[in-house]
């Protein structure tokens, strides 16, 4: 579905990810592991064109993405939620809904914004609030479900229980999955190797911008150099 | 021991709305306490209260048994309690040495002095710092390119230059990798054992809380829910209830 | 009471174009958070538009069709210039932005002028509305109870869109976050654009409505400008009712200043900005300004170290070169390099507080005025010997800035900047206007050096030494540690406040050091030219200085030094041709666009990259 | 950075060369100075009137047997640049004298400028009283008008009414303020019981018509003295009329009457208002006025305004001064302009007066009126300055010893 081939992205002057490839397959969850700095982040911007790669090719769906601005990504039906949630604060809840609606996708589950008030039933309490008065949980939920509402077939979650509360991180887990049901592919970046067993299927590891695995979680398990190595948990 | 910080009924209160809701503790000398709780709990305007920069609605904060309610942040800096920010905040066009060397100056008072150059000035004790948080190989860069973790110790280094008694850290480990998580925190740890430091800190890795404190305190809604050590607070049903949650997705559940 | 009915009447009719102008720069300033000091030029772009429309388009319809057409066209025009001009330097250091606005005034100053002439244009009368109704017996223009009555339309469709339709919910997203609402598919430069040329075309609409009251001339844009700033200033960047109450307040209180305090034509809109920004800083509906809340746009700066020998060898050549000028230089070399020296001394004492303090002063002329006029006051009433008169211009410079900073200093971002620049404004209509002690607009004439330097060597030197000096001085400082705390209230004042640096102090301390090199400049000013007007005191000069240090960058230390010698020599070669204008603004333009680091932080990064220093590793 | 390099390497070109250049001119030069940009509409036609004259001049032979040639530079409105650019044109240009200025902050300025270096300066259309009185100088010598002179011209056909309570309304800055400071003095010495009922001060080009009239109004004045001039005034009389200000009120204008701000208000322009001005449409055939305006109307395809009066007389002036001084130095010149006699000038002889350096230019005053939807001066008449002056005396004691 989602296929990166051999990019080279820079922060700056900083070469950042170095000839990294990867596939993400339809109707999976894939966790992209690594220490902070480890090219994770950027590797996510670098799909959204955020952070245009110099080199290499991102292709979704059999189109390439490499030069395409950033809402032109989005139309394909890529959503994206970033590490920092950058929610519009000075908008109410139903307002930060609106700026992530899309025309509903073929290939993609149609959200509206009553499904989602069930699936984060506090943001329905607070739907007239201003984002600036929420928690960080209801914000980190307000923006999976601002992505949402672009009916993306394929979810790029940016470390989603990083600076959230255990009770939250939870939730977020049966969230994912919950996703994952309805049809979404999803990819995450994580530090946390535990949240990231929970909910993904498959996981990537990448350090110093560079892939160091690719593979189940039972195969990282059979061998704990790899992740002594990268993830130093 | 004796007592360094005393919070006495602190509330704060946003357009009606109670953010923090009379919450009194005390942080012992050479103590490592932990601050946590659900996001929204009132954590940061707690630790915004005691270090200045919000003045509480009502209640007192005393330091070394001096009150020091309302003082400004810089006058609170100068009675000797330092501080570090969940967002750091370094000084992006300076070097990493230079970024001490400003607390360093401060700390001399030689804010309005025109005459030296600052670079010279405090170089080596800045190195020593910098060398206390394992930095000193980084002395020279731009502040601007350092990697997250690494601005987390400098700005551990900047808090401790006036030799505080109180430390404030604000979430020290937050965007860190585990590893660099534990590390920093071992590193706060010996400070706080060799330099007498006390610490109050605020930090959402359980991991991190329950090896490094000696005490934690849970917030929620305002209002301290549990006071002790790492059982007490994580057998206490309400603190499992509000925060801690089943406790599947931590670290010693895996490993137990 | 008829007769106050009456006059406030005048003044919401006064309020409509105001209104209008103001909204479509509060817009832009919300969204695309550039001030657009052009704005006034698309207002004077309405008026000819719309004149030259109404000549064509007959009768009713055609009124009121060549003002929607205006909308339209000058919207199209604004859609343009943000494309071209804006588009390419988004990215660059806040507030950049303004500079290239600074050039499209400019071009659109010659253009204007090069179809339309130089003859003013009255206003078509709007059919069948011509003569007055009487309200209590009192005259009211047909016309001006039109304006009245569509006002509040225009507000309440502007606030509908943005509060209730998507289009409005997406450019408020935008307003905070433009790069995350791309993110959710937004095509946001489109957005941006949008809201450029929706803007554009209100200044458009506000000089197409107010012909019948008045007629279209080149020197509207000018004119409106300030109020317009004045209007959006005190009702909060980016609020529309903000705007719609400032407008009608300013109007308002403008026609009673004119009936009961005739004099004060020239400054009551600043004096109610003053107030205003002093009781409630963000202005009556605006909020805090949280500068860079998703990091500072631009490059990071680079830690400053004093120049190595090679630097202080080219700076000496250079000292050095200049000394011996005179040997062989004509006399005109020498006034050019004087004045140069001088606007290099202010332009670097406005980049010590704006690069090193980040804060950007928009009336920094302030106190290069205020000194010359110590100076030149000192020796016209009283004969002072000029030496001892030189002496007093940095003294009351230093002095001017203690008082307008402890105002201004507390307000941060745009706020300080206009608080600046109305302070500014009141000490230039203090020249104007006390003509007992200033001679107002006739200025103090001949106020000549001393014997010993009343020559064109001596002087030359008297100059060098004081302004170079003055030069040096304030690089000094920047490397000392009170221009670290500068530099440290900038970067993270949470920071500095927690260290233990009183940040405001700082500040203030660093407001009038640079307020009192600007006196020092002013000094050596007035008596190069042997006289001095109100001009130096006016916004012109402020900008003048402010563009100079943007064009040499800000995040330089030699940013301001250069920026101002690359000026003077521009604008004295361009300034020999027909439309140098259009000329200067397509000149800073072309600088802004392809040099977004300024000139000095361009060729430095060009530099690097020639000699491969970027191999610095950010992680 | 091409512009740089060029602009640099001229400068040190032109320092290099420059004894050389001044030494082999086969012209000679006068330097112009004026707000081309910032005061186009006035600026432009005084720029053809000078243009017309140097094209009769250099037709006839020139001045010293060479042509006469103006630099022309832009000032920008701002006086310190229109001291540096005197400098340069003196300094580097090789011009033998400067001319210019519309604004008179500038024109003191250069004043000033001209009195310390010892350059002659004309200063063509400044009208400040102090250019020539307060801050004159023997450097300094002046071709307009003043506005002494012009206010006291129409306050003496104010004394002739009845009229007592007085309204003024001036623009805010030294011209309005020194204008209506004129009107009064001369209205009051020739009618004691006058009473000045409101004075106005609108901000320049920036008039609140609608309160101005409406301030007016309110005081009930007998009459109205108009200095306002260009959109001002467009406004002015648009609002004024709208409400009636005008009705039954006789309105004095100082220069309304010039074409510069007769002819934009068109159909609007106001009646019945006794100005000065420019007539130009009412010169009889074979005066030498009607030959000047028949002669620029070919030359340019415009009408005349009266700038073009003045750079026209301004470069007569000039011409007959080189060729009375025999020699371009400052002292010579300087000596020629004192009690010269310019002859052949659209108002005949014109001569610049020793005591003051001020020239007897004087204005045409007359009634303003509409014909074919245009505003213009009828019942008009030329008066000569003479009578208007303050005593020799009086401005011997304002002028600064010499």
């Amino acid at each position: 579905m989602l296929s990166v081939e051999r990019i080279h992205s820079y922060y700056g002057k900083a070469h950042i990810l170095s000839d990294l490839s990867f596939e993400v397959r339809r109707g999976e969850v894939v966790a992209l592991l690594g220490r902070n700095g480890a090219g994770k982040s950027t590797t996510m911007k670098s799909v959204m064109q955020l952070v245009r790669p110099r080199q290499g090719q991102v292709t979704f769906q059999g189109r390439n993405l490499v030069g395409e601005p950033a809402f032109r990504v989005a139309k394909t039906g890529i959503g994206y939620v970033p590490e920092d949630r950058r929610i519009f604060t000075d908008l109410t809840v139903i307002e930060n809904l609106e700026v992530g609606r899309q025309p509903a996708r073929k290939d993609a589950p149609h959200w509206t914004v009553e499904q989602l008030f069930q699936i984060f039933p506090n943001l329905s309490e607070r739907r007239g609030n201003r984002g600036k008065h929420m928690s960080g949980g209801e914000q980190q939920m307000l923006t999976i479900a601002r992505t949402l509402m672009g009916n993306p077939s394929l979810l790029l979650l940016d470390e989603p229980s990083e600076g959230i509360a255990p009770v939250i991180v939870e939730q977020m887990a049966a969230t994912i999955l919950r996703l994952k049901a309805e049809g979404l592919t999803v990819m995450i970046s994580e530090q946390n190797l535990h949240f990231a067993r929970a909910v993904a299927d498959r996981a990537i590891i990448i350090e110093g911008g560079e892939k160091k695995f690719d593979g189940s979680f039972t195969e990282l398990e059979a061998h704990p150099e790899i992740r002594d190595a990268y993830l130093s948990v | 021991m004796t007592e360094i910080l005393r919070v006495e009924n602190l509330r704060k209160s946003y357009d009606g709305f109670l953010a923090v809701n009379g919450v009194s503790f005390s942080v012992a000398q050479g103590e490592l306490k932990a601050l946590i709780g659900p996001n929204g709990a009132g954590k940061s305007t707690c630790f915004n209260m005691l270090m200045g920069q919000l003045r509480p609605t009502s209640g007192q904060v005393f330091f070394d048994g001096e009150n020091i309610t309302g003082h400004k942040p810089r006058d609170i800096w100068r009675r000797g309690v330092g501080r570090t920010f969940q967002i750091t905040g370094t000084y992006q066009s300076m070097t990493v040495i230079e970024n001490v060397q400003m607390a360093l100056m401060s700390h001399h008072r030689k804010i309005f002095s025109i005459a030296p150059r600052a670079w010279k000035l405090y170089r080596d004790e800045a190195f020593e710092f910098l060398r206390t948080v394992a930095m000193e190989e980084q002395a020279d860069r731009p502040c601007s390119i350092l990697a997250y973790g690494d601005l987390k110790r400098l700005e551990l280094a900047i808090a401790l230059c006036h030799r505080p008694r109180l430390l404030l850290m604000d979430e020290p480990t937050a965007g860190m990798a585990p590893s660099a998580r534990i590390e920093l925190m071992q590193l706060t740890a010996d400070i706080v054992r060799e330099q007498g430091v006390s610490v109050l800190f605020t930090e959402h890795d359980m991991d991190v809380v329950f090896a490094h404190s000696h005490h934690i305190m849970v917030l929620n809604r305002g209002e301290l829910i549990a006071d002790g050590n790492a059982a007490q607070v994580r057998n206490n049903p309400q603190v499992q209830e509000v925060y801690l949650g089943g406790g599947t997705l931590f670290k010693e559940d895996s490993h137990a | 009471m008829a007769f106050f009915l009456a006059q406030f009447l005048t003044g919401l009719a006064n309020a409509a174009a105001l209104f209008l102008v103001a909204s479509g720069l509060s817009l832009i300033f919300g969204v695309t958070r550039i001030v657009n000091f052009a704005h006034g030029s698309f207002y004077m772009l309405g008026a000819f538009i719309g004149v030259t429309l109404m000549e064509i388009l007959p009768g009713h319809v055609g009124f009121w069709g060549a003002i929607l057409l205006t909308g339209l066209a000058v919207g199209l025009i604004g859609a343009v210039v943000e494309m071209v001009v804006l588009r390419p330097i988004y990215r660059a250091p806040e507030l950049f932005q303004l500079v290239a606005t600074f050039g499209v005034i400019l071009v659109i100053q010659d253009l204007a002028l090069m179809i339309w002439g130089a003859e003013d244009r009255m206003g078509p009368r709007a059919p069948g509305l011509r003569g007055v109704w009487r309200i209590f017996g009192e005259p009211v223009p047909k016309y001006d109870i039109v304006l009245i009555a569509i006002t509040p339309f225009i507000l309440f469709a502007l606030w509908y869109l943005i509060t209730r339709t998507r289009l409005g919910v997406l450019v408020r997203a935008a307003t905070q976050d433009r790069e995350m609402v791309g993110a959710l598919g937004v095509n946001q430069a489109w957005l941006f654009t949008g809201v450029f040329a929706l803007g554009s075309a209100l200044a458009g609409l506000g000089g197409a409505l107010q012909l019948p009251k008045g007629g279209a001339d080149l020197l509207m844009d000018f004119n409106i400008i300030g109020a317009v700033f004045v209007v959006v200033v005190i009702g909060g960047m980016g609020s529309l009712p903000g705007a719609f109450i400032a407008a009608v307040l300013i109007s308002v209180l403008n026609v009673f200043g004119v009936t009961y305090l005739p004099q004060s034509t020239l400054v009551l809109m600043y004096v109610v900005m003053a107030i205003v920004l002093i009781v409630r800083p963000y202005g009556l509906l605006g909020r805090e300004e949280v500068a860079g809340e998703h990091g500072q746009v631009g490059a990071p700066e680079t830690p400053i170290r004093p120049y190595g020998p090679l630097g202080m060898a080219l700076v000496a050549a250079l000292i050095a070169a200049l000394a011996i000028v005179p040997v062989f230089a004509e006399q005109f070399v020498m006034t050019l390099i004087v004045d140069m020296i001088i606007f290099a001394l202010f332009a670097a004492s406005l980049h010590f507080i704006l690069g090193s303090g980040g804060l950007v002063s928009f009336g920094h002329a302030a106190f290069f005025g205020g000194g010359a006029y110590a100076a030149a006051l000192l020796v016209y009433h009283t004969d002072t010997p000029m030496e001892l008169a030189f002496l007093f211009a940095p003294l009351a410079a230093g002095l001017l800035a203690l008082a307008i900073g402890w105002f201004c200093i507390r307000l941060t971002g745009v706020y300080f900047a206009m608080l600046t620049l109305a302070f500014s404004q009141l000490v230039w209509s203090v020249a104007f206007q006390w003509r007992d002690v200033t001679r107002g607009d006739d200025g103090l004439v001949n106020i000549w050096p001393a014997e010993w330097l009343n020559a064109p060597a001596p002087f030359y030197y008297f100059t060098l030494a004081l302004g170079v000096g003055g030069i040096v001085f304030l690089r000094h400082v920047i490397h000392s540690p009170f221009g670290y705390a500068l530099r440290a209230g900038r970067d993270s004042p949470r920071q500095a406040e927690a260290t233990g640096i009183d940040v405001k102090r700082v500040q203030y301390a660093a407001f009038a050091l640079a307020g009192a090199m600007a006196g020092l400049a002013g000094g050596l000013f007035v008596f190069s030219k042997g006289s001095v007007f109100p001009t130096t005191l006016e916004i012109g000069e402020s900008f003048d200085a402010l563009i100079v240090v943007f064009l040499g960058g800000v995040k330089t230390l030699a940013g301001g030094v250069v920026g101002a010698g690359f000026m003077t020599v521009v604008e004295d070669w361009l300034t020999r041709l027909e439309y140098w204008r259009l000329l200067l603004g397509l000149v800073i333009i072309a600088v802004v666009i392809l040099m977004p680091e300024g000139i000095v932080g361009s060729l430095r990064t060009l530099w690097n990259r020639l000699r491969h220093t970027d191999e610095e590793e950010v992680r | 950075m091409n512009l740089i390099r060029r602009t640099v390497l001229g400068m040190a070109a032109a320092a290099a060369l420059a004894p050389a250049a001044a030494l082999a001119q086969d012209t000679i030069k006068v330097g112009e100075i004026n707000h081309y940009k910032r005061m186009a509409a006035f600026a432009e036609p005084y720029k053809k009137g000078i243009e017309l004259a140097l094209s009769q001049i250099n037709g006839d032979g020139g001045v010293l047997g060479k042509d006469l040639e103006f630099v022309f530079r832009d000032d920008q409105g701002d006086p310190a640049e229109a001291v540096k650019i005197a400098e340069e044109l003196m300094t580097r240009e090789g011009t033998v004298m400067f001319t210019g200025t519309i604004l008179s902050h500038v024109g003191l300025a250069l004043s000033s400028f001209a009195a310390e270096k010892g350059y002659l300066y004309l200063a063509s259309e400044p009208l400040a009283d102090s250019l020539v009185w307060g801050s004159g100088n023997p450097y300094t010598f002046r071709l307009r008008a003043s506005t002494w002179v012009q206010a006291a011209m129409l306050a003496e056909e104010a004394a002739k009414t009845d009229a007592v309570k007085y309204a003024t309304i001036a623009p805010n800055y030294a011209y309005g303020q020194d204008a209506v400071a004129a009107f009064k003095e001369n209205l009051t010495r020739l009618k004691p019981d006058v009473e000045f009922v409101a004075e106005q001060w609108p901000a320049l080009f920036n008039i609140d018509a609608g309160a101005e009239v409406q301030a007016i109004e309110r005081a009930k004045p007998d009459a109205i003295y108009n200095v306002t001039f260009g959109t001002d005034l467009a406004k002015l009389v648009r609002e004024g009329g709208d409400r009636g200000l005008f009705d039954g009120r006789s309105v004095y204008g100082l220069l309304t009457g010039e074409p510069e701000y007769l002819e934009p208000l068109g159909d609007e322009a106001p009646e019945g208002w006794y100005v000065t001005g420019f007539p130009w449409y009412g010169f009889e055939d074979g005066t030498p006025g009607k030959t000047f305006v028949d002669a620029y109307v070919e030359a340019t395809g415009e009408t005349p305004k009266i700038g073009s009066l003045v750079g026209y007389m301004t470069a007569q002036s000039i011409a007959a001064a080189i060729n009375k001084a025999g020699a371009t130095d400052t002292a010579s010149l300087v000596a020629a302009f004192e009690d010269l006699k310019v002859e052949g000038t659209p108002i005949g002889e014109l001569s610049y007066r020793a005591i003051d350096n001020q020239s007897t230019l004087g204005a045409w005053v007359g009634t303003t009126a509409l014909e074919d939807g245009k505003g213009v001066m009828v019942d008009w008449e030329y008066k000569n300055p003479a009578p208007y002056m303050p005593s020799d005396e009086d401005i011997k004691a304002m002028r600064p010893a010499e």
